[in-house]
């Protein structure tokens, strides 16, 4: 799967600046004196007073630059105010809504992202991590364990495949002031060699992946219409819709299994406001319902749709049922052992 | 913009351009140096005047010297004429 | 991504770089001026050629004095033998 | 706000400016020059450099010619006498 960072820290950006506008000529342009931070520039501005960082970098693309502003009339522009750059350092690696996500580059391209639970919206271990060309960035890189698996990672326009690469790209002045924080990366090259899937690799970060979903202040998951709601593994918040909860053989390939539901399922009419994801996932195991044991690898559907009120998650429901005759129809061609389904819709509740 | 001064990236050259009669001004504070990679531009500039002066001192004191070459073939023509 | 210039601020210096086989050129106007504190770049240049050709004059005229040493030195030993 | 580094326009003129004791510093890759105009920086270094030694060989072999004059005014007095 590809992530691409979304935010950036370019000039032109017009949410980058206080006034929600990118400055004009007569203002005074203020970045902070102490933030550390890299600014794309992709063309020419024409500026009076810019108070520059003690720390940072300006990135010129071709034909970009300053120019001296030579007094006109500039409309709408109150001379002499000040716009300043907002803080670039909230922004955190482990913050599911800073990702977009698409299987291959072109569906980046296109803005054909994947839904995912939330600890898979971040990069997973086999993932291809983009942060576009021709875009400036300040992430945090703060984590609990202190090393960040991937497949490879994008930097401008250059792929790092390798540890070596990679390293010495981190040394650079631009890697200083593009990441922050205790985490090292490590680069692969490699997919994912389990056919069955991977698990992502989050779950260590779990609670700081959602802690950066709610923000600092403190938003709580939304209210919920349908009864007893449940929390899909990875996922931050309790959801209205279904799962189902795969046991599987050797035999099962997941990206097979995807392509049959995707082609058999999902693209009919009916299932259009449908969401799925599908990953391996680590279950835990209870023992008698209440003491956590080992845990064990399934592979787990979440869908959701778009229908509100008494019909939330109704026709995801109706697809899981689906799926659940499917399963108990062709699983054994698929390696699939038994599918376990939960949903809660606004209509009623079940479990099973 | 092009009346105006201005830094820009042209193919990935940094580009200072004057626009006429405009300048473009660099301004350290009393303590703070010009560097061009490992050079001093300050005292660069400060070795062009000592040239200056330099040579405006040698051309003084090699003008003193100016009439000596006729001097000396008067002398001969005197030695010879004794 | 080190191909693209760069204009950065390193603990308050500023610093202009470019890559590798890319220049930062200064280009005036036809009455615009580069100027480095008090110093007029153009001016300081043009200084350096003036030097240069300045030297080339002393060297040749000093040339011409080059053998009024030993001309003096036997014009001393022809009065001695007198 | 006194120490950051600062980009301003004055009457027209681009202005880059730097705290006290702070510097300006232009660097460029390994193959990339600096020019000022048509003008090599990296040259013109070197000739402000020549320029120095030059003058510097200048003043010596002029040093050899300082006693030239007394010596011709000396030889002159010798001939008079004769």
């Amino acid at each position: 799967v590809y992530k691409q960072w979304i935010p950036n820290t370019n000039f032109e950006n017009a949410s980058n600046w206080d006034k929600g506008r990118i400055p004009c000529a007569n203002e005074v342009v203020l970045f902070k004196s102490n933030e550390v931070i890299s600014v794309f520039v992709q063309t020419t501005h024409s500026l009076m007073d810019m108070y520059l960082p003690l720390t940072g970098e300006f990135i010129m693309a071709p034909g970009a630059g300053f120019a001296a502003f030579d007094g006109s009339w500039d409309p709408g522009c109150d001379t002499g105010s000040a716009v300043s750059f907002t803080d670039a350092e909230r922004y955190r690696w482990y913050d599911p809504s800073v990702w977009h996500a698409a299987t291959s580059l072109e569906d980046l391209e296109q803005g054909n992202y994947i839904f995912a639970v939330d600890e898979e919206r971040v990069p997973c271990q086999y993932d291809d991590v983009i942060f576009q060309p021709e875009t400036s960035f300040r992430v945090n890189v703060d984590s609990s364990e202190r090393m960040i698996h991937l497949r490879s990672i994008s930097i401008m326009g250059q792929k790092f495949t390798s540890d070596m690469a990679l390293a010495d790209y981190m040394q650079s002045s631009s890697a200083l002031r593009q990441f922050h924080g205790n985490s090292t990366f490590q680069v692969t090259n490699a997919r994912c060699p389990d056919k069955s899937g991977c698990e992502c690799g989050n779950a260590g970060e779990h609670g700081q992946i959602c802690a950066a979903l709610f923000g600092d202040n403190g938003t709580q998951c939304p209210a919920l219409v349908c009864k007893d709601p449940f929390q899909p593994i990875g996922h931050c918040c309790e959801i209205c819709g279904a799962t189902i909860s795969l046991e599987y053989t050797s035999g099962f390939d997941i990206r097979q299994y995807q392509n049959r539901l995707q082609h058999t399922f999902l693209s009919l009419p009916k299932y259009a406001g449908v969401q799925m994801a599908i990953s391996k996932v680590r279950k835990p195991q209870t023992f008698l319902g209440i003491v956590p044991r080992a845990s064990v690898p399934v592979v787990q559907i979440v869908l959701l749709d778009d229908k509100t009120g008494s019909q939330t998650g109704t026709h995801a429901e109706q697809l899981a049922e689906d799926i659940m005759h499917d399963i108990a129809e062709h699983g054994d061609t698929f390696g699939i052992v038994t599918g376990t389904m939960q949903v809660a819709t606004g209509s009623n509740s079940s479990g099973q | 913009y092009d009346e105006q001064p201005r830094m820009t990236s042209e193919r990935g050259n940094l580009v200072f351009h004057t626009g006429s009669a405009r300048n473009i001004e660099f301004r350290t504070g009393s303590q703070g140096k010009i560097k061009i990679n490992e050079d001093d531009l300050t005292e660069l500039f400060s070795q062009i005047r000592k040239n200056k002066d330099e040579i405006l001192e040698l051309k003084r004191s090699s003008g003193i010297l100016q009439n000596v070459p006729s001097q000396v073939t008067l002398i001969n023509s005197k030695i010879v004429s004794l």
